[in-house]
């Protein structure tokens, strides 16, 4: 194992050099107002969501799928709870867990469109994308002359979710949590190898005996269920909801994971590279909010460190693959005959 | 006898299935040729994106940029009808620039992404931003009008017989598309790079310069686009041609495409964007809420798009089935 | 099912708050090095791109002053992000476009607590701060309805095109136009559809429209620019003129097509003079001693709407059109 | 020998878009012998087993398990009865290391979680059980094709199961690990496994089997005893015409006549994969080029095509530099038959009419711009033709067809055109014998019509069979070449295994 362990760790390390290069680099034009305590933990704070969706995400996409529904489904569940909180007396904890059975269901939802009705990923979930966001307005607290409503959620139980302990918030402790587990599952469950099986080649693993449909059902539920624990934090610290809540959240976890060096095309990638994809954009965002500039530099900027990162870490990589393909060979010779 | 060919046909059946359910919901006004024309011209603009990009979906890529794209370079052709004047020369001397601006930005995407082998959702999704922060600066987040010359404005709105000109537009384009990815070696090599681009490499296939060409392709028609854009709302804004991506992406799906590349055509393309343009259309006569639109449109297109997976497994089943009795009847008999 | 009554909301001290209630300190804003943010709901809209203008209009005499503008991307979570940061930075002020109230209104609550005064624009949080400048919707809507039954004879179909739903602005605006309209018992609403506030989406769903209702008489748009789509759309369709088209905002696309008699009418409100109303009120606050603790409701500054029709476009000065 | 069934597969029914695959199959297979499943390419073999191990569904029939009739649904079912199967499109999964390949759905657990310390030992003592070249902590994809095999052995050997099915196990495989398999299959018939064995090389059928099935176009064609195993009638039976025996334990080589065609000097790569690499083709010449599996062969004639760049050397052809890459060598009359043909060597969701004219769009007449339909079906039906391509329909997808014949699209788009040096990696791997010979009996034809042939093979039997001259690669490098002698099988395997050389393990 050690050629690869070294391989990937120095990939890895790639990767957090550059974002701690660009650590650097705000912290160079931005000074105290990016550099202290209080930034960093909101800069995580900002990212845990994304994070956590993440995790689901980057199985789906593991397994050659992709998840558009996510902004969507975040508002279904988010819905369901707060009609629970409006009209019903039911416990805060039950009301968490209605919500996180609505994302399961949601999950499972998608899960056999893509996999049992056939029904390419993209546009499977474009299609419930709108089916929850409409199952979303139709459930939506309304006024008497039908306008939709923000709902509010300020019961303190609930909304202690968005605050912190110290400069560390729940919803990062949580993101560590879902990053860990969802890392361990990954590499260490026979789920996880299956979900790299199934993206590498479906053909193949159904000849190794995978259950192929089944795997790709089970990765799109956890989806469901990453949503709605994202759903709980992101309510919880804007203590409401809305109808419109995590309209083009979508692309955020999907950005993350491919910056953090998922393929689309399936069979890599794993859960640190999105941990480090969201806080990379994360850091982007909160950077440049920093730098006093016109939104719409911003935007350029954005967009031009993205590709510079990605083509710094491709030239790099390019490097370290021939430099362990050499070794690689040298290292054969001995086995060969 | 020619048998029919169900696995083909099962477009046509949802197609022209879906023309009669309108037909008999809301005879007077959805069977008009008025209307037919109102159906083309709101998806002409996705239609001419699709045309184009199709290519790069053909190659195993994406662009997420044309829609931002589209509004970079409507801002362009309208910048310099503003500034220049309104006369046609301007016209002519900004649709030019504008398509320098597709096709350049294209380019650009194309020589990133083959260059530093990067996957083309990260070149493209931050392309995407580039393009609206550069339309944010040049315009200074207002609206541009170009309410004149009538040059400009027909491009949007001007009728030929009875139908609007991006309708024609669109079938331009679209032929210009299946002849080159039908009948010419172009089009040939991009099948084969996205349906196994090692093994075209080493068939002699410059796999690079087909993929930027593609994406240059895809520029173009995102300009085109554009410009019709500005045209029919004789404006031009930063949020332009915003959200397009995803429509053309919709629209290519449901038509056949397959987004892992080699898979797909542009008849079905078309199909695909006329679809789309059904539904709008019927769920706009028939006045669903806006806010249940999308659950209509989702269980449509996946009711659609499982109809015509499961066909393919359906027919191929039966007719295997009806094979194996018949040989079954000659063992016996 | 009855509403909770028992459980008590609280905004107060939860989440976000930290626990430290910094006391006001008083700036001289004409002399001290102050920064204000602007933190809009989406800046590539031109209202929202006129606010800022007028914001930094308003503060361009002095050079001790910086603006910053922050884009909300349309989303209330993009917002809640982008204020934390502004709080973190120790803003002076904050001039802030909700894109929900209530959404935004535990980062207001924090903000003030911070000591930094929040004055919103046109969308009221849902939290006591310092003050709200709103152009009216409800009452504009109501305008535009009577406006449009008097120029309809007061019967015949109208039909209105919205915008995004769940936004609580344009919700408003079209809840006073529904109410007004129920008054004039010859009038039917007979369809509303959205058009996301675009204009190239309008124009397809006013193609529907007068596919579907040949004898529509009046669309009200929730906004000028799908006003000015739908009046695009009829001018295709050969009835320039014939249907009473309203927007609202009264931007300068929307006054000229009311000129050249596209479109019948529209609420105009002066964004500029909005935002720097709402840039005057901040430089105020940031010099003025009391905080929001004093206030029992945010006070309100209203910017009267203006109904503008064929007949008094022309008293809109160009230096006002926006 | 227990005659008891283990085995038994009635009135098998299957056919793909209303053409019939199998006609009435019957197949059965007896506790502990091991069964040679035989036929041309596209007979059925494959469907066959895949219809056994349920990953295709039956039209019609009925499948038995120790005698009682059973419904397989899905290769986890197979498993369960203690069938397992090395499959000839090979399913490992490329971004998975080799232990996790091998011990894929049975990873080793600790505590719930994939206990991989112990994978890895597990998989190691395997490999060193059986010597196969391999580290449990390669990632697959790095892998040649001969490894990939090994490890789909392996994993199908890691099952402990009753009944192990081998797809063509050895078509990538050089002689000393197919040796080393055929000690295994020895040994596990002794424990009383049962082994199905598919493959088109002839001489390990007849050494390894106990009983024959022949499939001739999805019919059964004749079931022998050991005793009944006649190789001239074999080949009968499978291909329905008659074949002349060569005999092939020696050849004598030719030397050296004719003008140089493709001369390569010092080639080096850049991950030292092949070191100083210089040799000679001549006009009408086939040269073979010998080697164990991962001496280096496939990247020297990869960097001569120009897939790969070398780091530095030259190539040199009819004395002209060439700076290689693709296009330029088709054009300069250069074609290429990869190793790894389902990668690199066909698209699969073309048609056989595609993929020919792929390389050929310079032969293939334009109106315009377009191509001339009609021409490129032309050229598609010559290939076929030339090289009898089954089905001979030139618009179905090359990815649906059986192996061999993907083999032959691959092979038959460089016979439409005028060439001047044909390079084939492994060129009948997985080849019936007819088909061999018609292969064979090409690269003859072409060698006399002037043009320069390399051939890289591990059969052995194949590299004496075709070639002219001989050379024979180690760890990277030329150890040795023959010409103008008479060479046998074993002279070359001791050059491949270095012990000609004096050079010891
Ligand atoms: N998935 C499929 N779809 C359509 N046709 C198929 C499919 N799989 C196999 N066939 C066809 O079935 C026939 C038998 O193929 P099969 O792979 O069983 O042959 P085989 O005996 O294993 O040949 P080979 O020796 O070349 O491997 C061939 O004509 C092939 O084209
Ligand atoms: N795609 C690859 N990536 C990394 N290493 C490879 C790759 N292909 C082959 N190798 C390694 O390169 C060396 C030479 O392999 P090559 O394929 O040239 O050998 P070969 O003699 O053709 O053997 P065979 O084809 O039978 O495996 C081997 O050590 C092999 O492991
Ligand atoms: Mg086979
Ligand atoms: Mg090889």
């Amino acid at each position: 194992m050690k050629r690869h362990i070294k391989q990937s760790t120095m990939r890895r390390l790639i990767s957090l050099a550059m974002l701690l290069a660009l650590i650097a680099l705000f912290g160079v034009l931005g000074g105290m107002s990016f550099l202290s305590t209080g930034n960093f933990s909101e800069i995580f704070r900002n990212a845990s969501v994304v994070a956590i969706v993440g995790v689901g995400v980057t199985y789906v996409i593991i397994t050659s799928g992709i998840d558009l529904s996510t902004g969507s489904m975040m508002a279904l569940v988010a819905m369901t709870m707060a009609n629970i909180y409006a009209y019903t007396l039911l416990p805060i904890w039950s009301m968490i867990l209605i919500g996180i059975a609505v994302g399961l269901v949601a999950g499972l939802v998608n899960g056999i469109i893509v996999a049992k009705l056939n029904v390419p990923e993209f546009i499977g979930t474009l299609a419930t994308l709108g089916i929850f966001r409409a199952l979303t307005y139709l459930i939506a607290i309304t006024d008497a002359n039908g306008v939709i409503q923000s709902q509010p959620l300020t019961v303190p139980e609930y909304t202690v979710l968005g605050g912190s302990i110290g400069a560390v918030f729940y919803v990062t402790v949580a993101m560590a949590i879902f990053v860990i587990a969802g890392e361990v599952v990954l590499k260490y469950t026979r789920f996880g190898t299956n979900l790299y099986a199934v993206g590498a080649n479906k053909k193949s693993a159904t000849l190794s005996g995978i259950d192929v449909p089944r795997t790709r059902m089970i990765a799109y539920v956890i989806v469901g269920f990453c949503v709605a624990v994202g759903s709980v934090f992101t309510t919880a610290r804007l203590q409401s909801t809305t109808a419109l809540l995590g309209s083009g959240f979508e692309f955020n976890p999907i950005a993350a994971a491919v910056i953090g060096g998922v393929s689309l095309a399936g069979g890599s990638g794993d859960i640190i590279g999105t941990l480090i994809g969201s806080v990379f954009m994360a850091t982007l965002e909160n950077g440049l909010l920093k730098l006093h500039m016109n939104t719409a530099f911003q935007y350029i900027i954005k967009g031009i460190v993205i590709v510079a990162v990605v083509i710094f870490d491709s030239l790099y990589r390019k490097r370290m693959d021939r430099i362990a393909k050499e070794h690689g060979a040298q290292a054969e010779e001995g086995v060969g005959a | 006898m020619k048998k029919i060919d169900w696995e083909k046909m099962s477009k046509p059946i949802i197609l022209v299935g879906a023309i009669i359910i309108l037909s008999v919901l809301r005879p007077q006004s959805f069977l008009t040729a008025n209307n037919f024309a109102n159906v083309l011209w709101s998806v002409s603009v996705i239609g001419i994106m699709t045309c184009g990009t199709v290519f790069v979906f053909l190659a195993g890529g994406i662009d997420l940029s044309i829609g931002t794209l589209a509004g970079l370079s409507a801002i362009t052709v309208v910048e310099i009808i503003d500034k220049m004047g309104a006369t046609n020369a301007s016209v002519i001397i900004g649709i030019i620039a504008a398509l320098c601006v597709g096709a350049f930005a294209g380019m650009v995407h194309g020589l990133i992404i083959t260059r530093f082998n990067i996957p083309a959702f990260l070149v493209t999704f931050a392309a995407q931003s580039v393009y609206l922060g550069l339309s944010m600066v040049i315009t200074n987040n207002r609206i541009v009008s170009a309410r004149e010359p009538a040059l400009f404005t027909s491009i949007g709105s001007m009728k030929i017989l009875g139908f609007p000109l991006p309708i024609y537009l669109m079938i331009i384009i679209a032929l210009i598309s299946w002849f080159s990815l039908s009948r010419t070696t172009f089009g040939r090599d991009i099948y084969a790079v996205g349906g196994n681009p090692e093994a075209s490499e080493i068939s002699g296939v410059h796999v690079s310069k087909d993929i930027v060409l593609c994406y240059v392709f895809s520029g173009l028609t995102a300009a085109i686009g554009g410009i019709v854009l500005a045209s029919m709302t004789q404006q031009g804004m930063a949020s332009t041609g915003s959200g397009y991506e995803t429509q053309v992406i919709t629209a290519a799906v449901i038509g056949g495409v397959s987004l892992l590349g080699g898979v797909g055509t542009v008849p079905g393309c078309i199909y695909g964007v006329v679809i789309m343009g059904l539904i709008n259309n019927g769920l706009n006569l028939m006045s669903v809420p806006s806010t249940q639109s999308g659950l209509v449109q989702g269980v449509v297109i996946i009711i659609a798009v499982a109809f015509d997976a499961l066909q393919h497994q359906d027919q191929s089943r039966k007719k295997v089935k009806r094979i194996s009795e018949q040989i079954k009847g000659t063992a016996s008999s | 099912s009855g509403e909770r009554t028992e459980r008590t909301d609280s905004t107060a001290n939860t989440g976000d708050t930290p626990t430290t209630t910094s006391s006001k300190i008083k700036k001289n804003p004409y002399t001290e090095d102050i920064k204000i943010a602007y933190v809009a709901h989406d800046l590539s809209t031109p209202n929202n791109q006129a606010w800022l203008e007028g914001i930094e209009r308003e503060c361009a005499s002095w050079s001790n002053i910086v603006i910053q503008s922050f884009n909300g991307e349309s989303s209330a979570e993009t917002q809640t992000q982008v204020m934390a940061d502004v709080i973190n930075q120790e803003y002076d002020a904050i001039l802030l476009q909700c894109s929900d109230g209530t959404a935004l209104a535990p980062s207001v609550q924090q903000a003030e607590e911070a000591g930094i005064p929040v004055i919103t624009i046109n969308l009221d949080a849902a939290t006591v701060h310092s003050a709200l400048v709103m152009a009216v919707d409800y009452d504009a809507g109501r305008m535009a309805a009577d406006k449009i039954a008097d120029q309809i004879g007061k019967e015949g179909k109208v039909a209105i095109i919205q915008g995004v739903p769940g936004l609580t602005r344009t919700d408003n605006l079209e809840r006073g136009f529904r109410e007004t309209i129920a008054n004039y018992p010859g009038i039917e609403i007979v369809d509303a559809q959205s058009a996301a506030f675009e204009k190239e989406q309008a124009i397809t769903v006013m193609n529907s429209f007068l596919q579907n209702y040949p004898d529509l008489k009046a669309v009200f748009a929730i906004n000028d620019a799908m006003a000015e789509g739908a009046a695009l759309a009829a001018q295709s369709a050969d009835k320039k003129g014939q249907i009473v088209i309203w927007g609202a905002d009264g931007e300068k696309d929307a006054l000229a097509m009311i000129e050249s008699g596209d479109m019948a009418g529209t609420i105009y409100t002066n964004s500029w003079d909005e935002g720097s109303t709402a840039a005057k009120i901040a430089l105020l606050m940031i010099g003025s001693e009391y905080s929001y603790t004093v206030l029992s409701e945010t006070p309100q500054v209203i910017m009267e709407p203006i109904v503008v029709t064929a007949d008094n476009v022309g008293s809109i000065p160009e230096e006002d059109r926006w | 020998m227990s005659k008891e069934l283990l085995l038994e597969a009635n009135h098998i029914y299957k056919s793909f878009s209303g053409i019939p695959v199998l006609h009435d199959v019957h197949f059965d297979v007896r506790r502990g012998e091991v069964h040679a499943l035989m036929g041309e390419n596209g007979a059925g073999k494959s469907t066959l087993i895949k219809i056994i191990t349920g990953i295709y569904t039956k039209d019609a029939g009925q499948i038995s398990w120790e005698g009682k009739p059973v419904e397989i649904n899905s290769y986890q079912d197979c498993l369960n009865l203690g069938i397992s199967c090395i499959y000839q499109e090979l399913s490992v999964i490329p971004p998975l290391t080799v232990a996790q390949n091998v011990y894929l759905r049975k990873e080793p657990l600790r505590a719930g979680l994939i206990d991989y310390n112990k994978m890895n030992s597990m998989t190691q003592q395997l490999i060193d059980l059986y010597d196969f070249p391999l580290k449990p902590t390669t990632l697959v994809e790095d892998l040649g094709m001969g490894q990939r095999q090994l490890v789909e052995i392996l994993k199908g050997l890691s099952n402990d199961s009753k009944l192990l099915i081998m797809d063509e196990p050895t078509s990538s495989l050089s002689g000393k690990e197919a040796e080393s398999l055929f000690g295994i299959i020895c040994k596990l018939r002794d424990q009383g496994v049962s082994i199905i064995y598919i493959s088109h090389r002839l001489e390990e059928v007849y050494r390894l089997s106990d009983r024959l099935t022949i499939l001739r176009d999805g019919k059964n064609a004749a079931v022998l005893e050991k005793d009944e195993i006649i190789p001239k009638m074999v080949i009968e039976t499978m291909i329905g015409k008659e074949m002349e025996e060569v005999d092939d334990s020696s050849k004598e080589l030719r030397s050296d006549e004719g003008p140089v065609c493709l001369e390569v000097k010092s080639l080096t790569d850049s991950a030292n994969r092949f070191r100083n690499i210089s040799f000679q083709v001549r006009h009408g010449e086939i040269l073979g080029i010998g080697g164990l599996i991962g001496a280096g062969r496939t990247e020297i004639v990869r960097a001569i095509y120009g897939v790969d760049k070398a780091a530095s050397g030259e190539v040199l052809l009819d004395d002209e530099r060439l700076d290689p890459n693709p296009a330029l060598s088709i054009s300069k009359g250069i074609g290429f038959v990869p190793e790894d043909r389902r990668k690199q060597g066909f698209i699969p969701l073309l048609s056989t009419v595609k993929n020919v004219a792929l390389t050929n769009y310079d032969i293939i007449k334009r109106t315009g711009m377009a191509i001339d339909e009609n021409d490129e079906l032309e050229l598609s039906k010559k290939a076929i033709e030339a090289i009898d391509i089954r089905p001979a329909d030139p618009q179905k997808e090359v990815g649906t067809m059986s192996g061999g014949n993907q083999q032959k699209v691959v092979l038959g788009k460089w016979l439409v055109r005028g060439l001047k040096l044909l390079i084939v990696d492994e060129p009948t791997a997985g080849i019936d014998v007819g088909a061999k010979a018609e292969i064979y009996s090409i690269l003859d034809q072409l060698a006399s019509d002037g043009v320069a042939v390399i051939v890289v093979s591990s059969d052995l039997q194949e590299l004496l069979r075709v070639s002219h001259r001989i050379i024979v690669m180690r760890k990277g490098g030329i150890v040795r070449e023959f010409k103008d002698e008479t060479v046998t099988q074993a002279k070359i395997l001791a050059a491949m295994q270095g012990v000609e050389e004096g050079e010891k393990r």
